[in-house]
């Protein structure tokens, strides 16, 4: 579900092939009828946006057919928990749970907790009233339980309050009926999928879930995904070969820029950056970000060892190895906030490397308004891409709006170098991390984005280096000396994977993160990757041919964390240790061993914690997690049904229609997410949705998404001959109904118009698109592959200059997935005349501009 | 481009494309069809007319005869794709390509051809060349035909289902041709045989390539449509047009004579210009293509290319899986 | 063997058991000694795909100095040697026409690029990232907070860069107080 | 099964080998075209834009001098709940999604299917370009494929309309035919052509002639027996009009849905007949040239 992976992952889907050659079931749900769809044994189109209904129902169907996993339920997950009795589900509260506080039309989370426990909610809730979002709540970070136990269970499950009955009352009424109302698919096509998961769950059969950015792109992006892990955790589908919450993602390091990442909100490894008021040093940090128990309870140790790792000699216990270096976080700093910020001149300077926002963020328009109120801009990449050209050509420029000389941005475009071209990890969708190799030199100026880092900032610290100004010192004292070689002084990647991996007081090469010191005395710049030089071995460049391994190829490339290639894997047994069954063993515990063992992959647990250790009453850390508590992660070890803290819009998912629908919610009196991000400004407009004056002039549902033969914006295959020649033009695709109703011909030209823009795209007249009844209506959907733009062997309109911000306010993600259009035949108006014609569907729709 | 779109569905084609590629032929090979029958029949005609003491109309033959074969390859070497490389046309002998066959044919036609001229003008290798006039007068006979045999010789049905009777359609089209070059340029006192060759070839041009274009049926059809019909017709009516001329005045009157030889050579020309179109045509629209082996299917005459009953009763995945196999 | 064989001439190679002249006799001298560039190729280094992120194994082959060849490495667990259209590209991409590998330069309102040196380039970078920090510099919260941070910089990564480039990064800008590093994964 | 071919083995004696050739299955093709991209990079075959054709999402249009691999694109309605040739996914779905077994019709879904499959030059076992070429610039190679040389062909163009398939053609500004060499020079050093290695789901499948044939009738018994009625081997017999072809397809639709000719022959086969009747044309106008000639009195 909101994947393609027939195109967008071709080559992973070899082994959904391959699965179903050996008679597995492949389901496609989802609202196009794809190459994915083409391949499946079964393809169910809903509507666009209502993933968490159709999920939902599912939830409610593994309840009424008691099919759930009761074993697996009950040790495993937090459903024997009790909740606090101030806890206000939706189904009380329509739509809303207890805590909404609609001044700053956010929640305070202090009733979600878990009963009888305290401080689980303190992060969250101060955050809310900082409003920043669910990643710098920091998840399960602040919560505290003595000993890792929840203080109030029940094992039978049978109580009111607890976790599992909250669950089943809050889907209680995602009937099959009510899945067909919201989904517009049949309540037969839904049973058929909610029959096939059941009956191929247990100890003897796991399914799998495949979800990408069909799931991520809306305004209920986490809760989507949320929904899944509730049916794979009743079903027992977690840890389990052959099961799992697969996220396809869409970028060659996109998993590894998470990990060690290029995000404001975190450090390398998932470390939250801190905030003002409440981490003013080190220890109220570690003290409101670390739970006592679980693998978070070394929070310390893994956050030391990073300043070290950063600040070296300058990081010293008196002056809390330098944590107040770190730039302080207080809201929303992600890129459309910040986009924002700039259009209104905040923002002086930007960097964009390798990313071509004009052409990939939604509102392209008002990118390109923001990219012109900057003082500097930088672009690296192979070609000036459409973000680096803003100030000479655009939809604005053509209609006259702006003019080159009005810019008074300073572009800078600076060639990349291919990855073939450089050294360096790339870390794959399932956290697997493999080394490329430098082929060659890379042309001209042309240079790796190492050497460019590294070279810019020894020219920053050089001008800096006798200042004497305080705010000076972090940069002045950051450890930035790597050895470099190759005619263009090209920093040694292998050293930074060093650093990374991190080293002993005596300088060697750490095992696992295990090993990290609170002290200072170790040095690791993500503790998720202690180890990946361990033996000062490069174990991401590890290439033993898969022919010369089993199918877990343990030697091949290196996955976070201790090389697991599947985590959570101690759940692959039952809670004595035992495979579930002997078709499903991957790891168990080995009694005469007296350790855990499998077919070859690193148990994601402590290898000698037998299955019957209880922690005791003071346990901290790992020695507070049971031998049958497989989610170390957590401060329970446990899998969140219900997730008591971290999320800003609730702690169990709940269907709200999308920001602009051409329907209302069936579910709750509350429309959309109430949480969501909106911004209403004029260069923001939205459509109005259903209910709303205005809402039938943009009557149709437009989708925007990728093909196989291109890449995101195009800069990497608009500028490719092979690639170009595939996929030449912008089209859309709709379906012989629409297309008669709106006199669309087959091949033609079609306009789609929204508040925000409108595009020009060729027409391609599919039955794969089919109109779904919904709510007793027809919704027809527009499909829009988003890859053109105005550079490149093939150029067009760009998609995404139809979008809204509207974005789930846990992670700042846009609802790409998810607007309402118009389309019209032939091609759109030039100049002036294409201002006219939004205006004028403005006009019509009452949208204020 | 686009098409009806999937709603309504192509009757039984790929998106309505052809199935075979139109030839990549341009004008040369047509007008080389004209004037390799040209040189091939004119050197018979010179040659006889040698023999029974028409020194007028036999010098007149040779030299159209000479135009032909010197015209002939000119036009060959311009319509390939890299003409530098004509020579490779002799790199072998293959009797299973026309063009090659023929290309071995027209050298040596051309040969005898030249070798004749060469001796008629300077007097110089009186022995070959007495060789030669036999030799380029049998040799003009293929000649005029294979060309017919090249283009029955590929998948284009207007042309491959006509095989056995487009070689006396371009024999007569020779004769045709070769007749009224010759009356054109001689003087009708001297040119009986070519007025006797130019009609026979009329008669006999129109009555095999009627008879050809009825036969086809159905897939005679591109020559009953576009430049194929246009052509046909103007090479039908100048025939018969010159006929008639050269049979009432073409004995008497030389302007008439002049007349008729260049409406029936227009004529002739035409006529392959009309084969030549009708084979584009042909292969263009899948109709023909896929219509012809239909029938053959239907009429159970073959099997066809698919099959749905596998050889093996029962299955072993282990060797059919795509998942397995490498 | 070879160079016997170029001597003769087609025509009476056919004599010696292809009288048709369909096999053996026709191949040319061309035929008879072409070579796969991965055969000539100087070295091959393993590598892995640039696009998404299944992270198929790939086989880049050099000669002088430049990718002729890039295709699918067996060995891999992940791919089995496998490639889709974007990966079989890559070669495509490196070596795209459309490439540029000179450092440009847009001065404010002018209406086109002008030439710069990569060094240069650099200096004048580092220069405004100092001047913008400074300008924008926010030491403290109203209450007196540390905030230590520019919000004046905003930096968004495409998803193709190394772990390690992105660690440097997310070290550097850190230590500058440039808050807003930002990604792909955020889109 | 017979491979052997007019100049395969035989023109080779201990110089030849195995004939290999491609199994396209089309029934796992997920329409990536990573198939025409490998072939493009490895072969260096010049772009060809040729803009949006609405043929689905095929723009490549057909096999060409600049395109040695295509992928069709065909989307069908199929009337839901219809017998017979209906909607298989559809009538199994209901039936069999319970089972264990994972149903085993591909490339349906509700009331359509998108039918994807990749095309190739199919190294005829009788194969009229090579026959009618009067350079020997095609030539059959001892590997039994059929190639053409680069450094002879000089643009007769009678390849062209020869083959029954449309394969072949003239490349603009180069003047020469270009087609599938099968990656002749990587055959050399045994490596799988570029197309086979790429293809992500197997669907194009290389080997040794006969191997290839042997899984193929397993596959098809495997989709015949799972209900996949209109699953069918396509020249992958002796004793179809081209004697069967080194790149022979499963496909799930009749030929000329895929653009492909139902009953292809190789002209040859009748070259006999075109001979005799162009020898008997050239003794014709022999004798009315003869009768012209003597006719009447002088």
């Amino acid at each position: 579900m909101g994947s393609n992976m027939a195109e967008q992952h071709p080559v992973g889907f070899q082994w959904v092939i391959e699965a179903k050659e050996r008679g597995a079931k492949v389901i496609h749900v989802d609202p196009r009828f794809t190459r994915t769809s083409a391949m499946a044994d079964r393809h169910v189109q809903i509507r666009a946006g209502s993933d968490i209904a159709f999920l939902g129902g599912v939830v409610n169907y593994i309840f009424e057919r008691d099919a759930w996993f009761r074993e697996y339920v009950q040790h495993y997950t937090n459903g024997p928990v009790i909740l606090k009795p101030d806890f206000q589900d939706t189904e009380d509260a329509s739509g809303f749970f207890s805590g909404w506080n609609s001044e700053h039309s956010a929640y305070q989370i202090d009733t979600w907790g878990y009963n009888k426990s305290t401080g689980e909610a303190t992060a969250g809730k101060s955050e809310q009233q900082a409003d920043v979002s669910g990643e710098q709540a920091h998840g399960a970070h602040g919560m505290k339980l003595s000993a890792g136990q929840p203080p109030d269970i029940d094992d039978s499950m049978q109580d009111e309050r607890c976790i599992l009955q909250m669950v089943r009352r809050h889907f209680s009424r995602y009937t099959p009926e009510m899945v067909a109302e919201t989904c517009g698919c049949s309540a037969e096509e839904f049973l058929e999928v909610a029959r096939a998961l059941c009956e191929n769950s247990g100890r003897e059969r796991t399914s799998a879930i495949v979800y990408s950015v069909g799931w991520t792109q809306h305004t209920t992006g986490v809760q989507n995904i949320r929904a899944a892990s509730i049916v794979q955790m009743l079903l027992g589908n977690v840890g389990r070969p052959g099961g799992g919450i697969l996220a396809l993602r869409g970028h060659a390091n996109i998993q590894g820029s998470t990990d060690i990442p290029t995000l404001y909100n975190i450090l390398p490894g998932y470390i939250p950056m801190p905030h003002p008021q409440s981490h003013p040093t080190l220890d109220t940090f570690v003290e409101l970000n670390g739970p006592d128990t679980g693998a978070w309870g070394n929070l310390r140790p893994y956050i030391v060892s990073l300043l070290k790792a950063w600040w070296g000699d300058a990081a010293t216990e008196d002056n809390d190895f330098c944590f107040d270096y770190l730039p302080r976080i207080n809201g929303d700093h992600s890129h459309y906030a910040m986009m924002l910020k700039m259009l209104d001149g905040g923002v002086k300077g930007m960097l964009c490397v390798g990313q071509n926002p004009t052409v990939g963020s939604a509102n392209s328009k008002l990118i390109r308004l923001a990219l012109a109120k900057l003082d500097w801009l930088v672009v690296r990449d192979f070609q000036p891409t459409e973000s680096a050209l803003f100030w000479q050509d655009s939809p604005e420029h053509e209609s006259g709006e702006v003019r080159a000389s009005d810019i008074q941005t300073e572009v800078f475009f600076l060639p990349a170098a291919a990855h073939t071209e450089k050294d360096g990890t790339y870390t794959n969708t399932q956290r697997l991390l493999q080394w490329h190799h430098k082929a060659c030199e890379p042309p001209g100026d042309a240079r790796s984005d190492l050497h460019w880092i590294y070279h810019l900032g020894k020219a920053i610290r050089a001008k800096l280096a006798d200042s004497e100004d305080p705010r000076d010192r972090p940069i002045r004292e950051v450890t930035w000396d790597y050895p470099v070689h190759g005619p263009h002084d090209e920093p040694d990647a292998e050293h930074v994977l060093q650093e990374i991996s991190g080293r002993r007081p005596d300088g060697s090469f750490l095992e696992s993160y295990d090993e990290l010191l609170p002290d200072g005395s170790t040095t690791c710049g993500s503790w998720i990757h202690c180890g990946i030089y361990k033996d000062g071995v490069n174990q991401a460049a590890r290439k033993k041919p898969h022919s010369e391994q089993n199918w877990i190829a343990h030697e091949w490339g290196w996955a976070w964390p201790k090389d697991t290639r599947m985590i959570y894997n101690r759940s692959s047994a039952d809670p004595e240790g035992r495979p579930w069954s002997e078709r499903k063993r991957y790891v168990w515990w080995d009694g005469d061993a007296g350790r855990w063992t499998g077919l070859g992959d690193s148990p994601d647990f402590p290898p000698e914690k037998e299955p019957g250790y209880r922690p005791s009453r003071r346990a901290k850390k790992m020695e507070a997690i049971a031998g049958d508590k497989p989610y170390i992660l957590h401060p329970d070890g446990r899998a969140w049904l219900y997730v008591p803290t971290g999320l800003v819009d609730g702690p169990l998912p709940t269907h709200y229609e999308p920001q602009e629908s051409p329907f209302s919610n069936p579910l709750y009196a509350q429309q959309q997410n109430p949480t969501r991000q909106v911004f209403h400004r004029p260069e923001n407009p939205y459509n109005p949705t259903d209910g709303e004056q205005g809402a039938g002039v943009y009557p149709f549902v437009l989708s925007t998404y990728r093909l196989t033969e291109h890449h995101t914006s195009g800069a990497m295959s608009r500028t490719v001959p092979y690639l170009a020649e595939l996929q030449p033009e912008f089209f859309c695709e709709v379906s012989p109904q629409l297309a008669a109703e709106r006199g669309l011909e087959h091949g033609g030209w079609a306009t789609i118009v929204t508040a925000r823009q409108a595009v020009e795209a060729r027409v391609l007249v599919t039955d794969r698109i089919k109109p779904l009844h919904v709510q007793g209506r027809a919704m027809h959907l527009v499909g829009a592959p988003y890859h053109w733009g105005g550079v490149g062997i093939v150029t067009g309109d760009s998609a995404n200059e139809l979008l809204p911000l509207a974005l789930d306010n846990n992670v700042h993600i846009s609802e790409y997935k998810v607007a309402t259009c118009d389309i019209r035949p032939g091609r759109r108006p030039r100049g002036q005349a294409r201002l006219a014609l939004v205006e004028d569907y403005r006009r019509r729709a009452g949208v204020k501009s | 481009m686009t098409d009806p779109g999937p709603a309504a569905e192509p009757a039984r084609s790929y998106h309505g494309q052809p199935v075979i590629k139109e030839p990549v032929w341009t004008w040369e090979i047509p007008c080389y069809f004209f004037t390799g029958g040209l040189a091939g029949a004119s050197a018979g005609l010179a040659y006889l007319s040698e023999r029974r003491g028409n020194e007028v109309l036999a010098r007149r033959a040779w030299a159209a005869a000479l135009v032909g074969a010197t015209a002939s390859p000119i036009l060959l070497i311009s319509d390939l794709g890299r003409p530098a490389r004509f020579l490779n046309m002799l790199r072998m002998f293959k009797v299973t390509s026309p063009m090659s066959v023929g290309s071995w044919i027209l050298a040596a036609q051309g040969a005898s051809t030249g070798l004749v001229a060469l001796h008629a003008w300077s007097g110089r290798l009186a022995r070959p060349a007495a060789l030669a006039r036999p030799a380029a007068a049998l040799l003009g006979l293929p000649l005029s035909t294979y060309t017919a045999a090249l283009v029955a010789n590929t998948a284009v049905p207007v042309w491959h289902e006509s095989r056995g009777l487009l070689p006396f359609v371009f024999g007569a089209g020779a004769a045709l041709s070769a007749g009224a070059a010759a009356v054109a340029v001689t003087p009708p006192r001297h040119a009986a045989p070519a007025r006797r060759l130019a009609l026979l070839g009329a008669a006999c041009e129109l009555g095999a390539k009627e008879l050809m274009e009825r036969r086809l049926g159905e897939l005679g059809e591109p020559y009953r449509q576009g430049p194929a019909s246009t052509l046909g017709h103007v090479a039908r009516a100048c025939i018969a047009a010159g006929a008639a001329v050269l049979a009432t005045r073409g004995a008497s009157s030389r302007a008439a004579a002049v007349a008729g030889g260049v409406l029936l050579g227009t004529g002739a020309l035409s006529a392959r210009w009309s084969v030549f179109k009708a084979g584009f045509g042909s292969a263009s629209d899948p109709r023909y293509v896929v219509g012809a082996q239909r029938e053959r299917i239907a009429a159970g005459q073959t099997p066809g290319a698919a099959r749905t009953a596998p050889r093996v009763a029962s299955p072993r995945s282990e060797l059919g899986s795509p998942a397995t196999a490498s | 063997m070879i160079s016997r064989r170029r001597v003769v001439p087609p025509l009476l190679r056919q004599l010696g058991g292809d009288r048709l002249g369909l096999g053996q006799a026709a191949k040319s001298a061309v035929s008879e000694e072409l070579a796969p560039r991965t055969r000539t190729a100087d070295k091959v280094v393993q590598s892995i795909c640039p696009y998404c992120a299944v992270g198929c194994g790939q086989k880049v082959y050099v000669k002088d100095e430049k990718v002729v060849q890039i295709e699918g490495d067996p060995d891999s667990p992940i791919s089995r040697g496998r490639l889709c259209p974007k990966g079989a590209a890559s070669e495509a991409l490196v070596n795209s026409p459309m490439r540029e590998t000179k450092v440009k330069y847009r001065p404010p309102g002018a209406a086109d690029w002008e030439e710069l040196s990569l060094e240069r380039a650099t200096d004048m970078i580092a220069e405004r990232i100092i001047r913008t920090r400074r300008e924008t510099w926010e030491e403290e919260t109203d209450e007196g907070q540390p905030l230590k941070r520019t919000l004046g910089i905003h930096f968004l990564g495409g998803a193709t860069l190394d772990g390690e480039e992105n660690y440097l990064i997310k070290k550097f800008f850190s230590a500058a107080g440039a808050l807003s590093i930002e990604n792909q994964a955020r889109i | 099964m017979k491979l052997e071919t007019i100049a395969w083995p035989g023109s080779y004696g201990d110089q030849a080998k195995p004939r290999m050739g491609f199994f396209t299955d089309t029934s796992v093709c997920i329409g990536c075209k990573a198939c025409e991209v490998a072939c493009k990079e490895w072969n260096q075959i010049p772009m060809s834009v040729q803009g949006f054709t609405g043929h689905s999402y095929d723009n490549t249009i057909d096999l060409g001098a600049n395109s040695w691999r295509h992928v069709a694109f065909i989307e069908q309605r199929k009337p839901v709940d219809a017998d017979g040739d209906g909607s298989l996914s559809q009538v199994a779905a209901r039936a069999s999604l319970a089972e264990d077994q994972g149903l085993a019709t591909y490339q349906e879904g509700d009331g359509i299917r998108w039918l994807m499959a990749s095309d190739v030059c199919k190294h005829c076992t009788e194969a009229a370009c090579l026959e009618v070429c009067p350079t020997g610039a095609l030539f059959r190679t001892e590997y039994g494929t059929v190639v053409v040389q680069e450094d002879v062909c000089n643009g007769c163009g009678y390849c062209v309309p020869a083959c029954p398939f449309g394969v072949l053609d003239q490349r603009q500004d180069d003047g020469r035919v270009w087609k599938c060499t099968l990656c002749y020079d990587r055959l050399k050093d045994e490596k799988e052509p570029a197309c086979a290695q790429a293809c992500p789901t197997n669907s194009i499948q290389y080997g040794e002639l006969g191997e290839l044939r042997e899984g193929a009738e397993h596959r098809l018994a495997q989709l015949q027996h799972a209900g996949q009625r209109e699953a069918r081997l396509y020249l992958a017999d002796d004793d179809d009009g081209v004697g069967g072809a080194s790149a022979f397809f499963l496909l799930l639709d009749e030929p000329e849905v895929y653009g492909l000719p139902p009953d292809p022959v190789d002209s040859r086969r009748e070259l006999g007949s075109i001979w005799a009747a162009t020898a008997a044309a050239a003794l014709a106008l022999g004798a009315g040239l003869v009768a012209a000639a003597l006719g009447g009195r002088r």
